[in-house]
């Protein structure tokens, strides 16, 4: 019920009030991909002339729920959280609430339990992203093709990650295919390559299909399956959508990426703020449209970063 | 002296050595994998190209542990090595955009610096080392992140993509090959010249040291000029690899290099050690982190056996230490 | 009556070497008076700086302890997490909250003995021996976290959430049961440590122990104590932890070790062992939160915090030094 | 002594090895009630690992233990000390920052029914021991790090008295005690006899093991040699049982000729240390510094070597000024510094015997930095030959060898810089007479070579023995510069009490040179 609180409405009759908007971020410079969201949600704000104040967890939850009391302690009009986790996420946005509060949900949604305290989400469902990408890869080859699948993540504790791994060994579940334990690279694109290197060391060709859940990352382990030759043997998906990555897919270094765009993850949550500012109801779900790019469409499509 | 067989001594001789302890360790480990391996994933461990495979990987960690080596000889230690390194790879990718030259003496040239910082801090104020590189770590780390506002900056030019990728006679990598002549020349540096012989010294007794006028301060600083130095070799070979830096690269990177050092039987008190000792000490990690893949074990698995092998390999160097001072 | 006599003297005693740390009053005062008047919610958050001071204080505390006997725990952090993570388990199993706690507290005692044990009885440097132990307690704490934030079920949720870090008398922050067993326990360890024979040996362990050692006394079982003890004091840490957020997480433990390293040494804990009080860590302790909350206040990014915490450390002991230079002439 | 008593402590047939080294093989050793046992011997012949036995700090590999006749396994320090052993060691073990207090009652402190520090009987009784017998005057509550090294064997001898042992143990407790200190060390050594307390009193001051022990022990290369009364024996007997050879006189000087003036120094003073400090030294001149304990002696070295800085005067040496508060310039100028304390400045003790010897060495012996491997160890060779130190190989770690081969291994380190000034502080501090001699036999030898020598020393024998010229030192100033020949200990001695403690220069007199036969 977002009838109580303070919006435009009770807030002064005037069009082009200055609102302060709130972002509390797991990480902003933990990985490409959650920077670009902050960014170009700050764009987003700061061309409707809100005030953006920023606060990054850098890959803390702990201090993530510090960081919401101290954002709801300033008491701006509007909180938006891309949540380390969701479970925790339930509390925050209870806070959130009892404080008067509106919040909004970017990029990751939080926990049912939580959904009837927060005002909206934003995003896509990554859960769902993963899910989808293995489902493609099933229609390809059918379920009992016997394939074997190397993944390759970022950060073992890092929610965003666990939810990708997650959707994606769901789909997974009915088939005959074996998943290798995912390799982590923590952020660090030679170390990805490294990890990829091993997994060839290991597996050698018995690898039918790399699944990166991070393209900064997925490139290295790229240049390593380069390396070893076996280019186009090994079928790369992939997830975020980075420049290089689309390069990749153009020249079949890779078979697909989903362009998971922050810009317009940006843009759907600005209506929705200019909605909720203005005291007009919302969906809870904005979906952010989702792009699965493939050599055919590549050309339509341009990297973010 | 009481007499021994001929063997035994030989057998003396190999647990004197640094590191020897570690050394069984690894071997067993090795042996260990290479046994299970094919039945677990089918892999075969023990390859040319895999064990190429383990120095490439190491390749930075080698050359940072290297210059870790003089530190803690000399009775110090840099905990800031990986924020260094961190901080150099993000710089060395922003420099890339001017040229080759341009990255490659800048970075090198601000690894100095770096180095320099830590010396003046440690020998030049007489600071506790561990404490004054966990801040200056943190800085570097943080001006990381500062100067690059997080965004993974990327390195593009063709003579990385010759040290990142290319190789010397076919088979040896580039990287490989950069760290092995570190290795080397440190490895003389530190046994065979003056100055080397004197960071034993410095390490065993700094007043002593002093009284024989040897220049400590001096040299301390050196040292962490030179470890400085070598993260931005480091940094140099990372980016060529990668191509792409972001303040994540290097976290908590300090941790691996002092343990290749110290698993190396190089003393944490200083004045005993050496580079021999500390290149098994950086193999033992890069095998073990690779052995667990052959093995499919999950992260936490590593972890715990990672955990329990360093401390019996360490509990076997202290115990063949016994006895002696 | 005697004895409360000289307990007064050394309380006086204690209120000067208290006052001879004055470096770190002085930063405290300082942030204190620059956060109340140039910082708006400075004073609004006092509690909770206070708050969050105590559950982070106990593992700078336990490392402190250990840190006066002349060894050093990089592992305070996933000691802590391990506890954590242990409490939810058991909660999760049997939905018993002492059985929670106990197992919690036993646990935590095992990863001190285990930490004693390689670096006293193995005899590895302390330094290293806890870098080694830490990956084992990293493992454990993973295995259960790997899929986000671990928490028991349903009620027994609540049950944990209410049950530590939200209790609070009066209905004050500031009276949370956190605090008050934090200042009960810094009371009972400072008592422990200035007047019992076991916390004289902890100083002369750390000081001189070869000296202790010639004249019998057991140095190596109160090495051993001490990180016993510290692990215990993570374990509480760890269970405060738990209830806080309700859930036993990775992160619980991730860098913790640093801070609680920084908050020692900004405090007045020498590295070499046998100087320093409890005291002294608890200012460190303050002024590490101080700064963090107080940045957060300012929407400082955190890789400032960072920054500053780094200059934080190596201006305090450039004074430090300077000071004992003084001393010298 | 009344032999039908029971021996207080008895060890029979100890046998003790270290990696190397055979310390101990075979030894016996027994001790009464209300008599001084005085061990002797050389460096390294195994005094302090024997005593490390009975106070088990050391295990032994083989041997019996008895006390009051029934043999037992010592297992800890904790546990001799229980069956009433107390030991002040060689080595000083203090704890700097704990106060003088805690440092006397260390391991025994006073704990009230309650279980916690009683800490004011703590500094009452400290007070009590400080003045009524070890006559230090000092604050109980002064941290222990910031006295005088005399001071703080002082206090570790109060320890020792604190634990109302049946059987004290003495490692070379006079060895950096002040006249006076020792005096009342002496006294304290009486009254503990008349209390029945037994004492194994270990010295290489022969003429302080004569006077004080009733017994003495004499140990070589690890074996019994002797157990004799000292009544019927002389201490040139004993000499020559501890070196296995008749030594005859200590001190044969051989007059070298002197050349022109190497090292002066001009009215060098540093604030309430030393004042107005001025003298030369010539080649192949040997000049004695006398003066008791804490006269400031070593310090002015310091200060010419440039280890520490100094307020006003100037140094030069061969004319050339020399520029202050750097021992690197100072040892390019030619300066050599030999330093009291062996394993505080000297040594690298866990480094090995040829690294520590070649440490000054080393720019010499190299090209573009690099060190001639062979060169170098041809000469540590050479130089342990010449100057016979005892080590299994040139690699054995300094630490493992015994006190008068370290000094050896520091001496060495600086004569292979062939300096054209030595100075040579304490010397013989803790070294037995037959390394004794061969030192004086090496300086001799240098000054010969026309090196010019500078001796720091308290042992007045020796000043007289081997100078041909002493400067004395009172608190700091020079109070007398006078050409050895035919000058008297009395004129020296009274020199460095700079006359005003008349008094107190005849006890030292009496101590020093009361049995020079
Ligand atoms: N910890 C040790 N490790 C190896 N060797 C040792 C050790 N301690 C003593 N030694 C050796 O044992 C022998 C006896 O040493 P000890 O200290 O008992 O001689 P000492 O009679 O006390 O000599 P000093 O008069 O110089 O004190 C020496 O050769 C010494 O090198
Ligand atoms: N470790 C110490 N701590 C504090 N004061 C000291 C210490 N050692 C010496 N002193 C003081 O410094 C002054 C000079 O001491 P120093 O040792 O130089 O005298 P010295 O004539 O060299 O006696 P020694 O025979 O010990 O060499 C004296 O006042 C002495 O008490
Ligand atoms: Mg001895
Ligand atoms: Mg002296």
């Amino acid at each position: 019920d977002s009838s109580k609180k303070n919006t435009a409405a009770d807030s002064g009759p005037e069009k082009e009030k200055a609102y302060t908007i709130g972002y509390c971020t797991m990480g902003y410079s933990i990985a490409p991909w959650v920077l670009f969201l902050g960014d170009n949600l700050k764009a987003e704000c700061e061309k409707r002339g809100w005030k953006f104040n920023m606060l990054s967890a850098e890959g803390d939850s702990e201090l993530q729920a510090e960081q919401i009391q101290t954002m709801i302690s300033k008491k701006p009009d509007l909180i938006l959280i891309f949540a380390g986790d969701a479970s925790l996420c339930v509390d925050w946005v209870k806070d959130i609430d009892a404080a008067g509060i509106h919040s909004v949900l970017v990029g990751m949604d939080v926990k049912e339990e939580g959904r009837k305290y927060a005002t909206a989400f934003v995003g896509p469902d990554q859960e769902q992203m993963t899910y989808n990408v293995a489902s493609e890869i099933i229609k390809e080859y059918g379920p009992d093709a016997g394939l074997t699948i190397a993944q390759i993540g970022g950060v073992p504790q890092q929610y965003d990650y666990i939810v990708r791994v997650k959707g994606f060994n769901e789909a997974c579940k009915n088939t005959n295919y074996t998943l290798i334990e995912p390799e982590w690279a923590h952020s660090n694109r030679a170390d990805a390559q490294g990890k990829m290197e091993n997994l060839l060391a290991t597996y050698g060709d018995k690898i039918d299909i790399l699944m990166g859940y991070d393209d900064d990352l997925t490139l290295g382990a790229v240049a390593a399956i380069e390396e070893a030759g076996l280019t186009g043997k090994i079928k790369v998906y992939s997830i975020t959508g980075m420049v290089e990555a689309l390069h990749a897919i153009e020249e079949g270094r890779m078979v697909m990426t989903v362009q998971n765009s922050t810009a317009e993850i940006a843009r759907v949550c600005g209506n929705v703020m200019d909605k909720i500012l203005s005291g007009e109801s919302v969906e809870y779900n904005n979906p952010s449209e989702l792009f699965y790019i493939t050599k055919e469409n590549v050309a339509d499509y341009k990297g973010e970063f | 002296m009481n007499s021994n067989s001929k063997e035994t001594n030989l057998w003396k001789k190999f647990l004197e050595m640094n590191g020897s302890g570690v050394l069984i360790a690894l071997i067993s480990f090795i042996i260990l994998v290479s046994i299970i391996s094919p039945h677990i994933t089918g892999g075969k461990y023990l390859t040319w190209t895999n064990i190429i495979q383990v120095f490439r990987q190491q390749t930075y960690i080698g050359i940072i542990a290297c210059g870790m080596t003089f530190v803690i000889i000399s009775g110090n230690i840099d905990l800031s090595v990986g924020s260094q390194l961190t901080l150099l790879t993000v710089l060395c990718a922003n420099f890339s955009h001017y040229g080759n030259l341009a990255a490659i003496f800048g970075t090198l040239t601000l690894g100095l610096v770096l180095g320099f910082f830590n010396g003046l801090f440690v020998s030049g104020l007489k600071l506790n080392p561990f404490i004054v590189t966990l801040g200056t770590g943190s800085i570097f780390g943080a001006l990381a992140m500062i100067l690059t506002s997080g965004f993974t900056k990327r390195a593009d030019s063709t003579l990385f993509n010759y040290i990142g990728t290319g190789s010397v006679l076919g088979f040896i990598p580039m990287p490989v090959l950069i760290m092995l002549c570190v290795v080397l020349i440190f490895a003389f540096i530190l046994k065979r010249t003056v100055f080397g012989q004197r960071i034993y010294a410095i390490g065993a007794n700094p007043k002593a040291a002093r009284y024989s006028g040897i220049r400590s301060r001096a040299f301390v600083a050196i040292t962490y000029i030179l470890s400085g130095f070598c993260c931005a070799l480091a940094a140099i070979t990372l980016i060529a690899r990668s191509t792409s830096a972001n303040p994540a690269v290097a976290g908590g990177k300090e941790m691996d290099v002092i343990l290749s050092v110290v698993l190396g039987g190089t003393s944490i008190l200083g004045g005993k050690g050496s580079i021999w000792g500390t290149v098994i000490g950086f193999l033992f990690i890069g095998f073990m982190s690779n052995g667990f893949t052959f093995l499919n074990f999950n992260q936490y698995m590593q972890w715990v056996v990672m955990g329990i092998i360093l401390v019996i390999a360490l509990a076997i160097d202290v115990y063949k230490q016994k006895g002696r001072v | 009556m005697r004895n409360l006599v000289t307990d007064l003297k050394n309380m006086k005693i204690g209120l000067n070497r208290f006052l001879l740390s004055y470096n770190s009053v002085v930063i405290l005062l300082i942030l204190c008076f620059f956060g109340t008047f140039f910082i708006d919610g400075f004073n609004n958050n006092i509690s909770t700086i206070i708050f969050d001071s105590s559950i982070y204080g106990f593992m700078a505390v336990a490392l402190g302890i250990i840190m006066v006997t002349g060894n050093i725990d990089l592992s305070v952090g996933f000691q802590a997490a391990g506890s954590a993570v242990t409490t939810v388990i058991v909660l999760d199993g049997t939905g018993s909250l002492f059985l929670a706690v106990v197992s919690a507290l036993c646990v935590a005692v095992l990863m001190g003995c285990i930490n004693g044990f390689t670096v006293v009885k193995l005899g590895i440097s302390p330094l290293i021996a806890t870098i080694a132990t830490n990956y084992i307690y990293k493992g454990y704490v993973y295995f259960f976290t790997k899929t986000g934030a671990y928490y028991p079920q349903g009620e027994l949720r609540d049950l944990l959430k209410s049950s530590f870090s939200r209790l609070r008398f009066f209905d004050l922050k500031i009276l949370s049961l956190t605090i008050i067993i934090f200042i009960l326990l810094i009371v009972l360890f400072m008592f422990l440590m200035r007047k019992t024979n076991f916390g004289n040996a902890m100083y002369i362990a750390g000081d001189n122990g070869e000296a202790g050692v010639l004249s019998g006394i057991n140095i190596k079982r109160v090495s051993f104590l001490a990180y016993v003890i510290g692990g215990f004091l993570c374990g509480i840490a760890g269970i405060f932890l738990a209830s806080n957020s309700g859930a036993a997480m990775y992160t619980q433990g991730e860098g913790r070790d640093i801070f609680a390293v920084s908050a020692c040494v900004i405090g007045g804990i020498k590295m070499a062992g046998g100087k320093g009080t409890l005291l002294n860590i608890l200012l460190g302790i303050l002024i590490m939160r101080v700064i963090s909350t107080g940045m957060n206040l300012m929407m400082i990014p955190s890789s400032w915090v960072d920054f500053v915490s780094g200059v934080l450390i190596i201006f305090v002991l450039v004074i430090d030094r300077i000071t004992s230079i003084k001393k010298e002439e | 002594m009344p032999e039908k008593k029971q021996p207080l402590v008895e060890l029979k047939g100890i046998t003790k090895s270290f990696p190397g080294v055979k310390a101990l093989s075979d030894v016996s050793f027994d001790i009464y009630p209300g008599e001084v046992h005085a061990l002797c011997g050389e460096n390294g012949a195994g005094k302090s690992t024997l005593i490390k036995v009975m106070t088990g700090a050391h295990k032994p590999d083989s041997g019996k233990i008895f006390i009051d006749g029934n043999e037992i396994v010592i297992n800890s320090t904790q546990q001799a000390m229980e069956s009433g052993i107390a030991c002040i060691y060689q080595e000083l073990s203090i704890a700097p920052q704990l106060d003088v207090a805690k440092n006397v009652f260390l391991g025994n402190m006073f704990v009230n029914k309650a279980g916690f520090l009683d800490l004011k009987k703590l500094y009452r009784e400290t007070d009590d021991i400080l003045c009524n017998y070890i006559g230090l005057k000092v604050s109980p509550k002064k941290p222990a790090g910031e006295l005088s090294v005399g001071q703080q064997q002082m206090v570790e001898i109060g320890r020792a008295l604190t634990r109302r042992a049946r059987v004290i143990i003495m490692d070379e407790p006079t060895s950096s005690l002040s006249e006076s200190e020792a005096d009342t060390l002496f006294k304290l050594i009486k009254m503990l006899k008349d209390d029945n307390a037994a004492i194994v009193y270990i010295s290489h001051k022969l003429d302080e093991v004569m006077n004080l022990a009733d017994r003495i022990t004499v140990i070589r290369d690890g074996r019994n040699i002797i157990t004799m009364d000292t009544k019927d024996t002389t201490q040139d007997e004993l000499i020559s049982h501890m070196i296995g050879r008749t030594l005859e006189n200590l001190y044969q000087k051989v007059p070298a000729k002197q050349g022109e003036k190497v090292l002066e120094v001009k009215q060098l003073s540093k604030a309430d240390v030393f004042q107005n400090v001025s003298f030369s030294v010539n080649k192949g001149e040997i000049l004695g510094f006398f003066g008791l304990v804490g006269a400031g002696r070593s310090e002015i070295m310091r200060a010419i070597f440039g280890v520490d800085k100094y307020d006003a005067g100037e140094i030069l040496i061969n004319g050339k000024k020399l520029s202050p508060g750097n021992p690197a310039c100072a040892i390019e100028a030619g300066l050599g510094f030999c330093t009291e304390d062996r394993k505080l400045e000297g040594l690298m003790l866990r480094l090995s015997v040829l690294q520590n010897m070649t440490l000054v060495k080393l720019p010499a012996i190299s090209k573009a930095g690099v060190v001639n491997r062979k060169k170098q160890s041809s000469l540590v060779n050479q130089y342990v030959e010449n100057i016979s130190i005892k080590t299994p190989s040139v690699h054995q770690l300094t630490g493992n060898l015994s006190g008068g081969n370290q000094q050896k291994v520091v001496l060495a380190k600086w004569l292979m810089m062939n300096p054209d000034v030595l100075i040579v502080d304490e010397p013989t501090r803790g070294i037995d007479v037959g390394s004794k001699s061969e030192i004086y036999g090496l300086l001799g030898e240098l000054s010969r070579n026309g090196v010019a020598i500078i001796v720091v020393s308290s042992e007045i024998e020796e000043i007289m023995g081997i100078c041909d010229r002493v400067i004395t030192v009172c608190e700091g100033e020079v109070t007398a510069e006078m050409d050895i020949e035919g000058l008297d200990c009395e004129a020296v001695l009274s020199a460095a009490l700079g006359r005003k403690h008349r008094h107190n220069a005849e006890i030292v007199n009496n101590t020093k040179t009361g049995n020079k036969a």
